[in-house]
């Protein structure tokens, strides 16, 4: 979870490490915390930091932790003569280490050799039917080559013993959106939502998919899920406010034809538009004709 | 933080010293065979002392609170992490390798 | 007229129930009930420690102890920038809890320092 | 109140400061050895489902609220239905938790390693303490209490006629014993292993019952009111963009 705060903290580490201010160890700590994707950066500055053995020796027992950052994002990036190179001192440090031979398989699976990463997982697992990270990376290798009908079939095993794990239940939602399966996406999200019901982002996914899904239940509550994505944010992500509208709009449209008996809280739509306004005027104003434009063809404009 | 843990530890300090001169003062009490009536002036001003820079430090060490509210800056989530257990090679990165000449050395 | 009237009790009305769905970060509340819970155990040594040095008696000692439990409280209170809510969900977290756990380490030292200074 | 009596500042130097002291460095190295003893056991896939299974079950009644009726009565009878809910533990299936316990050698040397090191210390202390320091008045509290009090401060002495805020020896450990927990927990941190009381209480559930754990949860599920919580968030969110509005 990144919040606003570390947000901030991060994009300022980011470029004061670009611009060789210092502070490389902060960020790849930052990183590592955050969990964020920032392999090409992680790759120069978590070298430039193992080349310096003054540097390096000064980090102590995190030293180790740092090589395995590394010689992840290399093969993220590539680089898979410095991954095996970090490998190589990790290996050399500890050799029977489990956590290093997740390591070689993921190198292996860099490398495109998947038959031997599956051999390596399979003899990790032998040892340990319980490590959690390798069963991941089987799903995530079913996925790398391309076979997601397998990963969905892997992941629903693995969740059926680790049922509590919500990241792997945010993979299973996003694999099942990609392959336009909403309505066990929307299961996943429901997971979600129940495990960690104050993170607004996965309201929204949630309301994403159910307006997707389309009907008029779904998408009144979608846009319920977008209010309460609203609620959560305070008011502060756009995206939920364009779904407000959209939600709205729609809803207008089908219930057109029918009573209206359930009565739909007008005034949402008008202040979400107001608030999108506000927001093109203070951040995008050259954009702002076209949010008019396309709120009034919503017809939701105030 | 270490500032206030700083602050707490002088004031224990303070605090024993005041203990100490009490003690001081009840077996001079003892010798001149007068009754105790209370703590000299010194001990009252040194406890009070004490007392403050203990507050001090107890209201600073124990970190900053954290807000409760979701909306705050310091909880709303703006992104989630990239799911790293998943994370695949396999991807367009693959297509076009870094322009870098990057190199473990030892 | 009436039922626009009508529309904005139902609204009130609506809004109060919304508001005791509680939404706050769990976590942070704990880390903060955990801060209130040191300062509080350390200030009832501290204030254990003073008592006994005083030489105070029975009913004094613990009015003492209240006393000090009370300026922790504005203590806390002030920390949180007198904006109670956006830290806690009620005002009892601050004034009240932990008020009596600290009883014990309080006795405790009080004792022990009054013992030292005035019994023997 | 009766005469004062006179205490020897020797018993302050033999006595109750080392007595003091002795306990909190006693609760320290308990605390490390503890930790140092702590065990990490690999698990069998049977137990750590149930656990993730708990977790989840858990998750489900806190949040009920924020996911729509349909969802949340799905997901109910899927853990609590009477056929093949997971939550649902045939009878006469559940393992006797002691048997389980006795095939489990790593599971009965978890806990006795647990007991031990909660017992040992304390009865050597006790018994230090008896041995060396007994008999004796050590200490007077600053408040007056009732005779009902004397067995317990006065643990050891058998002297009716002094009064009842003397302490013992002996009772001064207790006191020690119980108000050094605030100490501890300022010192250590707050999970450590000191406190006798929570230890006590998972003693009492004897081991990890799984099944036991699984039924309980089966049950709350099964009285939880759903009360959708989410149309009031448009409300809610009326409210805020109004305020972020004006």
């Amino acid at each position: 979870m990144v919040s606003k705060t570390e947000e901030t903290q991060l994009s300022n580490l980011e470029t004061q490490v670009d611009n060789g201010g210092g502070g490389a160890w902060e960020y790849l700590s930052l990183v590592r915390k955050l969990k964020v994707r920032r392999s090409d950066r992680v790759l120069k500055h978590g070298l430039s930091i193992l080349n310096d053995p003054k540097k390096r020796s000064s980090l102590g027992p995190d030293e180790w932790t740092l090589y395995e950052q590394v010689a992840v994002a290399a093969m993220d990036c590539q680089s898979l003569d410095v991954a095996k190179d970090c490998i190589k001192v990790l290996q050399k440090k500890f050799p029977e280490s489990k956590r290093v031979g997740r390591l070689e398989g993921m190198l292996l699976e860099a490398k495109g050799a998947w038959t031997e990463a599956e051999k390596a997982y399979s003899s990790l697992l032998e040892d340990n039917p319980l490590d959690q990270v390798i069963h991941k990376r089987r799903v995530a290798m079913a996925k790398a080559q391309g076979n997601v009908s397998v990963a969905i079939e892997w992941l629903n095993k693995y969740l059926e013993i680790f049922m509590a794990d919500h990241d792997s239940w945010r993979e299973l939602a996003e694999i099942y959106v990609s392959l336009q399966m909403y309505k066990q996406a929307a299961f996943c999200y429901e997971e979600l939502i129940l495990s960690q019901p104050m993170v607004p982002l996965y309201h929204l996914a949630y309301a994403d998919v159910l307006y997707t899904l389309g009907g008029l239940e779904n998408l009144q509550n979608a846009k319920k899920y977008y209010a309460s994505t609203i609620d959560l944010t305070g008011g502060k992500n756009t995206r939920a406010l364009f779904g407000i509208c959209l939600c709205s709009s729609a809803i207008g449209q089908i219930a057109k034809g029918r009573n209206k008996d359930d009565k739909e809280s007008p005034e949402l739509q008008s202040l979400a538009a107001t608030a999108l306004e506000r927001e093109y005027k203070q951040k995008a104003s050259d954009k702002l004709s076209l949010l008019t434009a396309a709120l009034k063809g919503l017809k939701v404009s105030s | 933080m270490a500032l206030g843990f700083a602050v707490g530890v002088f004031g224990v300090l303070i605090l024993f010293h005041a203990a100490y001169s009490t003690i001081q003062y009840r077996g001079l009490l003892k010798i001149t065979e007068e009754e105790f009536s209370g703590p000299p002036m010194n001990v009252v001003a040194e406890l009070l002392l004490g007392l403050v820079f203990c507050i001090w430090a107890a209201l600073t060490v124990p970190g900053k609170f954290l807000s409760i509210q979701p909306y705050s800056e310091e909880n709303r989530i703006v992104s989630l992490p990239a799911n790293s257990d998943f994370m695949i090679f396999n991807h367009r990165g693959k297509v076009f390798p870094l322009e870098m000449d990057v190199k473990l050395k030892h | 007229m009436a039922g626009h009237s009508e529309s904005s009790g139902a609204e009130k009305k609506s809004g109060e129930a919304a508001n005791e769905i509680p939404t706050f970060n769990a976590e942070n509340l704990q880390t903060n009930m955990k801060a209130i819970y040191y300062s509080r155990t350390f200030l009832s040594i501290v204030g254990g420690v003073i008592a006994g040095i005083l030489g105070f008696t029975s009913l004094t000692g613990f009015i003492f102890y209240f006393l000090v439990m009370a300026i922790t409280s504005v203590g806390l209170i002030a920390k949180s920038g007198f904006s109670i809510h956006s830290y806690f969900d009620s005002w009892n977290r601050v004034i009240f809890d932990g008020f009596l756990s600290g009883l014990m380490s309080f006795v405790l030292f009080w004792t022990f320092a009054y013992d030292m200074v005035h019994i023997f | 109140m009766a005469e004062d009596l006179v205490l020897d500042t020797a018993i302050r130097d033999w006595v109750l400061i080392p007595l003091s002291v002795v306990m909190v460095l006693i609760g320290i190295l308990r605390h490390f050895v503890s930790k140092l003893m702590r065990s990490s056991q690999v698990p069998d896939a049977k137990i750590v489902k149930e656990g993730q299974l708990i977790v989840r079950a858990r998750n489900l009644r806190s949040g009920a609220n924020f996911i729509p009726p349909r969802s949340f009565r799905a997901r109910r009878f899927y853990f609590s239905n009477e056929e093949n809910g997971l939550l649902h533990v045939p009878k006469g299936q559940a393992p006797n938790p002691q048997a389980q316990m006795f095939s489990d050698p790593n599971m009965a040397m978890d806990m006795m390693k647990k007991n031990l090191s909660m017992i040992i210390p304390q009865t050597l202390t006790f018994a230090w303490v008896n041995f060396f320091f007994s008999g004796f008045v050590a200490a007077k509290i600053p408040f007056p209490l009732t005779q009902r009090f004397r067995s317990m401060l006065q643990n050891g002495i058998d002297l009716s006629t002094v009064d009842v805020s003397y302490v013992s020896s002996r009772s001064w450990y207790f006191l020690n014993l119980f108000g050094l927990r605030g100490l501890f927990s300022l010192i250590l941190g707050e999970d450590n292993a000191t406190d006798d009381t929570q230890r006590m209480m998972q003693m009492s559930g004897f081991g990890f019952d799984p099944t036991k754990s699984l039924g309980a949860e089966k049950d709350s599920l099964d009285i939880v009111q759903h009360d959708w919580a989410l149309p009031k968030f448009e409300q809610r969110a009326e409210a805020v963009l109004r305020k972020v509005l004006s």
